[in-house]
């Protein structure tokens, strides 16, 4: 503990608002170069400004400190599951960062961003590639808005046929909240249909629910149990089978990369999720970037922007065998002609529209270019391979004290249940808590909602297998504590920067800004 | 089993070979008997890995072949805003903490970043003057949309009254945002705004698309009449300044965060900035954090109001929003914590300063004129003698990024924004060129 | 507590090389492209080669975690005195790193680097300004090599007279030890000089040892204790009656700041620590910048390189009247056209010599030449003037708990002594390891050696009051603990990554680097 | 007393007034009354306070007055090499927490930089296969002139003898650090080395000042047939391939640490690197850190042999070096770990292929030459048909920083350096130029 402190030795977590003092300041601004203008009139200005008021000093002090109670990626292990905590290299921040990335306003015409452009064109070009789904569009700002966007290509293909009364979307019970959230945000009537005891949709509920009413099928692939669904090929099928369109959630793509198309099982849509997948840095919650990608009869409806390239210049993309010099397809920028340019940003013809304000998280999206470019054909296919074999090898080193959702091989994240622990007295919160004391985050808890006290594990293959090896030992050492000395795991987390919240005061009474009095 | 050895990669071959026997299959593919085999290992038309140096010089080759506001002066605004950011802010924000933390799900392990959206909530309450506030959404646009979404929710109304001074773009992703939902919009006279009585809500953009200020509490009163809802969507600078959302009795107030130390990044990532009355918190979309002690008595933070997210409440859920824009909000809340209360002040007083220099000042060149009357902050339309675009291009070969074409609602019309990041030397420049590109004809 | 651990809960400390996995690679480099050329005979060659393999994210994750272990002015009030822990402003980083700055070659003519050297120009300019001594060169790489460098000035000086005799150095025994290695290393035999009652230099103990050996006399100004020389034009005066040059010891120059010309005293030659006033970051120890001043009579000693300016330029120096547009003097350096250039690198006549590799510490001149520029001649006075004022008030809310070393009112820093608190049973090391534990850096301690139980505090003027009054609070409280649970402060610091620890073995037994056994 | 409201200076005119009341004077000016009142406060010649923003411009504008490495090609060495540093690197040296500690001497709180400097001992023995390291000195010239001392102080000896392959700079530094004491400075032939009987050291540099490899065995064994230590001073890179000092029985070794990890930037600021054999470290002079544990049994690491040092041992220390430079040992030390085993050794192999194909290339050129013999690593001399300064200006008008010029030692001789750096396209373009520029005259 090296933080700011209290008289008391305690934690010093005082606000902004709190340390702020009339006068101070963090940053000072020239004054004006250009001669004083006529001011607006009074009422139409804002009386006080009530901000806080710090030197620079403190406003660093504050902030570090602050950084310093976070878990996170750069100092702890974080099996966090369906959320894909892998390694986000620094060289992809470096580049974000580059002037010509960093700086470059969107709304300069096209000529002026080629470098941009390309980018976006080679990225789409790549998750083209890995989904097998052709058609893609950057613009959705996070999974959840990539599911909408899904589901309005959806309801617009439909509805382009006239087959408009499709306005039901069957949503497994395992499905992430957003699926059904994006859902009903389509307009979609949602209809649930259950798991079986393998882990994997119940076909026979299925074939039932697929009608003329049927706009799509969402699937989570590999399913949020962690699972590669099992009657994958024939599922796709029913549904096409009855006039809908089947969406993957992509939000687990990293254990397909170079193992298996999405596209070519028949998927029609679907998103990934470049914050996971792609080692985008997650931030604390965000930003993401989540690319929807369909297939080619789908294209027409994709939400604008899509970046195309004119045929001219049909040289430089990201591919094995095209990829050329990074410096050459667009000519120099400089002085009075014209400029020869190629990748221009453009609208589908039957697009569903703007979701968002520009062309997409584009700072995300530079990264997981540069990661792309970075891991490679084979460094992806290895990456999804290695994924799946440490959540194996966790899984293996623990199931004899934790049980299985389901006990067959996982794909990239193992979901335990804490059900024997709960009998002797600890849930699946208790077990979570505790793995904070020893400076690992705790897993995804209680989802799937299916899954009795579950504990979603996903290692990612960014971990090694020393720090695999030290997880199932701490795991296995928490489970004895339980037995031991339980108050080790309903006290947890001991050390941290606070213990155990009190969330349902929060709730009840919100307190959600900083109040004058304190 | 291919056999990369990739600095992303830990495990060795051998390691590899270890975690299988443990795991208890021969081989990697044993690990997927559910994958259909004839689909498996598809070819990636994708080139091979490459190293660090190799990308770090294609990237910086790459982003050469963009034009670069900074090394060109640069008037481009109508939704992106250039401000000068703070090293200190560069230096926060970069920290891997903040930079590789998860959604703060377990509040004991995310304190940090909790805290600072706890900051980011009451930095943007005091700024707008509105009462509450969320910790961020996608965007100014979808933020704009969501709040016409809760409008709808909250007055059990299906009608959005939008002004017609409002950008086209915003109305475009409110109609993404709505469209399936049944809701209809309805653009609205500014001059003598008439609400449909079914109108949920009216919808204001302040700046207005021409970049003038709006009449933000006749608005209110205009919507509050029908009983709808007023929602205003302001440039958050322009808030050091002018009169606020709060004081307007505005009850839903959205901004594109971006102006308060995000760069401008080609148009993202950004951060929605929401904010409205206490009353209408439960049906505020995207993620909360609120104050609450620990079992010792002690302050912390947690998410808070869950129950009306997406993972809890699912198809009824207030919004599908999930991964937001928590970074995006670090760097706002850096940015007004560093600006703090004379900066804010101080950078909107620039940027009103020299925009209505350079206004001035182009208005008296032959053959341009300011066709929109009204107050107006770091925004203003110009009238030019020639085509936008062309105009544009004769701009770029003296080194300068013109403004945004607005022709669609003004013949010739260009909007060009100037902030504090604009020196004089460069206004001035921009007006003699105008001069000369004006006369060329 | 985030950090890394064992399965004991306890810190991880293992080394890099304990966690190195044959195979394991933290980047790759592209295969060559150039033909295969014939490798050297194999004798030539080394054998092995045992560096750490790691991944990239464990690399990552140790070194951050081995940095939230330290205390930084970023994240802790550090009143570490004689140090001058004041705010490291990050534009200075960031304006150091600017590839313009940061990849230049130091054998680059100077032409190319004309950037670089008005930097360097500028900032002699200020230096000599600031301490009223005109002549400068910013060659030494930290304060004791700018000692030594002065001092080979002096002897450089004395033998052009022909004055060779003069081979003492007279230097107080409050001095830091730099003073008398660097007088050692620079032939000088070293005689010490006692401090008086109040602090200063025993005036007539000086008369006496002034004579014609008498090379250099050193003074810290302020003294080591904090204490302004009360005699000091009397001093500079017997110096030089007797022919001996007068040395300032510049290290604790933020006291004097627009205060007072260390020149107009008589001083003839100085030092500054860049690192300690002119804030830039003292990096764990090091980098610093010691430039050498001197009166103008002794610019022709100085060691190489100093930078010139061509008098046909004779405009942008950084001074109140002629400082001009930034990006002017130099013309622009594209396409064939011999450069107009106006600074250059240069070798003063009868210069002492080269004492470092190349031109100095640029990375750290060009962070103090960014925060004079930030500061500006009323910043700096005003720096100094908080600065005295901190120090004045913290010394005000302890003399009643602390002696002070001497009772007066004290400039940048405040020397106090814990011998009532020695007495009653907690020494100096107690007081200050105690402090870390309530997040506080601990005090200079057992310096100047001429004061028991010495705990020396500086604040600099970038803290706040709050942070003041809070560590007013603390030392107060801890003066309370040693009668209340004198533990408290034995077997302090308690929650730090580790408490005390067993240095005499480690002088004992060096173990110095990592070993195969562990 | 000026008011200034500076973002570096928290205190307000309210509190300093209160400060002072506290403090019991009435004004700052009595806090001074040893400042003779005739001196105070006098003018000094700077100009004012320049607020972030323009600060930041106008470095960025000096900054570009400089022709920079990277736009253009260049094959400088000669004591700085460029070298691909990794994002990793620059993300670790930037943390805070090691930025703004001070020098570890309160080791409970100062662990991160004490464990870095372990680390920095541990790889540099390995590398240079020495037995014990000190945890840094200033650069590398300065290192080397240290290890002069220490061999003097360890032989009782006062000569030095320097082989006449080391570069002049170095010669002077070790010049302006022994002269005053005494030390007599020998330059003796490369190849027939006559010692002085009296020499205590023999310095040798490797690659020297040619860029050749030196038979560092062989200068041991001439060094201790006469009672004197050998010491080597080394270009660490070239350590990834070529045998090492502790391998050729070396007794000091010293580098400089810029390649591995550090920015050229100017020359400065640079580490030096230094080892020696076990039984000579208590003459080592810099700072050390050694292993121990803590009063709980817990490992940490502290400063130690700190008796050699000036703050304990004053004019008897070993060395007056106080501030090192730690900082720039942690980039050596992520540089070190980031490359590691595989890394470093490729490094090498890429400068010593890339530097051989251009010089081989070089030396096809009509009036071009090899002047000296002998195996290098990733620098040669070139004998050019027109002066170096001449060849050099021709060459930066086609976009290359050419080599060092170094005709005090061979008449037209441009030292040239290739490192991994140096694409093939660069090679190509300097050996297309050089033939167009030798050509014409
Ligand atoms: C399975 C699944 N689907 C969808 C999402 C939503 O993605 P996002 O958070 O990017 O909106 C998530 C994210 O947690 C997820 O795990
Ligand atoms: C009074 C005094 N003189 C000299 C020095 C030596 O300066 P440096 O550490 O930069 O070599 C110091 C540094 O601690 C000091 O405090």
């Amino acid at each position: 503990m090296t933080a700011q402190t209290t008289i008391a030795g305690a934690l010093d977590r005082r606000l902004l608002m709190d340390r702020s003092v009339p006068g101070r300041v963090a940053l000072t601004l020239p004054a004006s170069d250009v001669p004083l203008q006529a001011a607006p009139s009074a009422d139409l200005l804002r009386k006080g400004l009530d901000l806080p008021e710090i030197s620079q000093l403190d406003m660093v002090r504050y902030f570090t400190n602050l950084s310093q109670l976070n878990f996170s990626i750069d100092t702890n292990f974080y099996p966090l599951g369906s959320c894909t905590m892998k390694y986000n290299p620094k060289i992809n921040d470096e580049v974000a960062s580059l002037p010509g990335f960093r700086d470059i306003h969107p709304n300069q015409p096209d000529e002026q961003v080629q470098g941009a452009l390309r980018v976006m064109f080679e990225l789409q070009h790549a998750l083209g590639e890995i989904t097998g789904l052709p058609g893609v569009s950057l613009a959705p700002l996070a999974g959840a808005q990539g599911e909408y966007a899904g589901l309005l290509i959806a309801r617009a293909y439909h509805e382009s046929r006239g087959d408009s009364a499709r306005t039901v979307a069957i949503i497994p019970d395992s499905a992430h909240g957003t699926n059904p959230a994006s859902a009903a945000m389509a307009g979609l009537e949602v209809v649930t249909v259950p798991s079986n005891a393998q882990g994997g949709v119940d076909v026979d509920a299925l074939r039932k629910l697929a009608d003329n009413r049927t706009a799509v099928f969402m699937l989570t692939l590999p399913s949020t149990l962690g699972l590669f669904e099992m009657n994958i090929l024939e599922i796709t099928k029913i549904i096409h089978d009855a006039g809908g369109l089947v969406y993957a959630d992509g939000a687990n793509l990293n254990a397909l990369l170079g193992i298996v198309k999405i596209g070519e099982l028949g998927f029609d849509i679907c998103h990934s999720n470049l914050h996971k997948t792609f080692s985008t840095p997650h931030g604390g919650g965000g930003p993401g970037a989540g690319p929807v990608m369909v297939a080619a009869r789908l294209a027409e409806f994709l939400p604008e922007p899509v970046v195309v390239r004119e045929p001219a210049a049909a040289k430089s993309s990201l591919s094995a065998t095209s990829h050329h010099g990074d410096a050459e397809p667009v000519e120099a920028h400089h002085g009075a002609k014209p400029y020869a340019f190629a990748y221009r940003l453009s609208r589908p013809p039957k697009s569903t529209g703007k979701i968002s304000g520009f062309h997409g998280s584009f700072s995300i999206l530079v990264r997981a270019y540069t990661y792309i470019r970075s891991m490679g054909r084979d460094g992806l296919r290895s990456a999804a391979e290695n994924a799946i074999i440490n959540a194996n090898y966790i899984q293996a080193g623990l199931k004899d004290k934790y049980a299985l959702a389901v006990d067959r091989y996982c794909m990239h994240e193992t979901v335990l249940s804490a059900k024997r622990q709960h009998a002797r007295g600890a849930a699946a919160l208790d077990v979570a808590k505790r793995l904070l004391d020893y400076g690992i985050h705790a897993p995804t808890m209680y989802f799937p909602m299916i899954v009795e006290q579950a504990l979603m594990v996903e290692p990612t293959e960014s971990e090694s297998k020393e720090t695999l090896d030290n997880f199932i030992q701490v795991m296995r050492q928490i489970d004895d504590e339980i037995d031991r000395d339980p108050a080790l795991l309903h006290d947890a987390p001991h050390d941290l920067p606070v213990s155990r919240m009190d969330e349902a005061t929060a709730a009840r009474k919100p307190y959600l800004r900083w109040q004058k009095s304190g | 089993m291919t056999t990369v050895n990739h600095p992303y990669i830990p495990s060795t071959d051998s390691e590899r070979a270890e975690m299988l026997r443990a795991i208890g299959v021969r081989a990697f593919a044993d690990l997927i008997p559910d994958i259909p085999r004839e689909k498996r290992f598809p070819k990636l038309d994708l080139p091979e890995a490459e190293p660090e140096p190799v990308v770090a010089a294609a990237m910086a080759a790459i982003a050469r072949q963009n034009v670069t506001p900074g090394e060109y002066a640069c008037f481009l605004g109508a939704g992106a805003y250039r401000h000068y950011i703070s090293a200190v802010c560069k230096a926060i924000v970069s920290r891997g903490e903040f930079l590789t933390a998860y959604t703060p799900y377990q509040p004991e392990a995310a304190q940090g970043s909790l805290q600072v959206a706890f900051e980011f909530q009451t930095m943007w309450c005091l700024l707008s003057e509105m009462e509450v506030a969320n910790a961020g959404m996608y965007d100014g646009p979808t933020a704009f949309a969501e709040a016409a979404l809760m409008a709808c929710r909250l007055t059990q109304r299906q009608t959005v009254a939008v002004l017609d001074t409002v950008d086209e773009r915003f109305v475009e992703v409110i109609r993404s945002y709505s469209s399936h939902k049944g809701i209809k919009i309805k653009i609205v006279d500014s001059h003598n705004p008439a609400l449909p009585a079914d109108a949920a809500a009216l919808m204001v953009q302040n700046p207005n698309v021409y970049g003038a200020i709006e009449d933000l509490a006749a608005h209110s009163k205009t919507a509050h009449a029908v009983g709808a809802l007023a929602v205003a969507h302001v440039n958050p600078t322009s808030l050091g300044m002018f009169k606020t959302p709060g004081e307007s009795d505005i009850d839903i107030c959205t901004a594109e965060g971006q102006p308060l130390g995000v760069p401008v990044s080609y148009g993202g990532s950004y951060v929605g900035l929401f904010s409205c009355k206490q009353a209408h918190i439960r049906q505020m979309p995207g993620r909360i954090v609120g104050r609450t002690t620990d079992t010792k008595g002690r302050t912390g933070y947690v998410l808070t109001l869950q129950t009306r997210e997406q993972h809890i409440r699912r198809e009824r859920a207030t919004s599908n929003i999930c991964t937001s824009t928590q970074l995006i909000g670090l760097m706002v809340t850096a940015y007004m914590a560093t600006m703090g209360k004379s900066g804010i002040r101080q950078v909107a007083e620039l940027c009103y300063q020299k925009a209505h220099y350079a206004a001035v000042e182009i208005a008296r060149l032959p053959g341009y004129s300011l066709p929109v009357k009204g107050v107006y902050f770091h925004e203003f339309v110009v009238k030019c003698p020639r085509p936008v675009a062309e105009t544009n291009r004769e701009l770029l070969k003296r080194g300068i990024i013109g403004g945004y074409d607005l022709t669609r609602r003004i013949p010739n019309g260009m909007l060009l924004c100037v902030t504090e990041t604009n020196t004089r030397q460069e206004i001035d420049a921009l007006i003699a060129a105008l001069r000369e590109i004006g006369g060329a004809r």
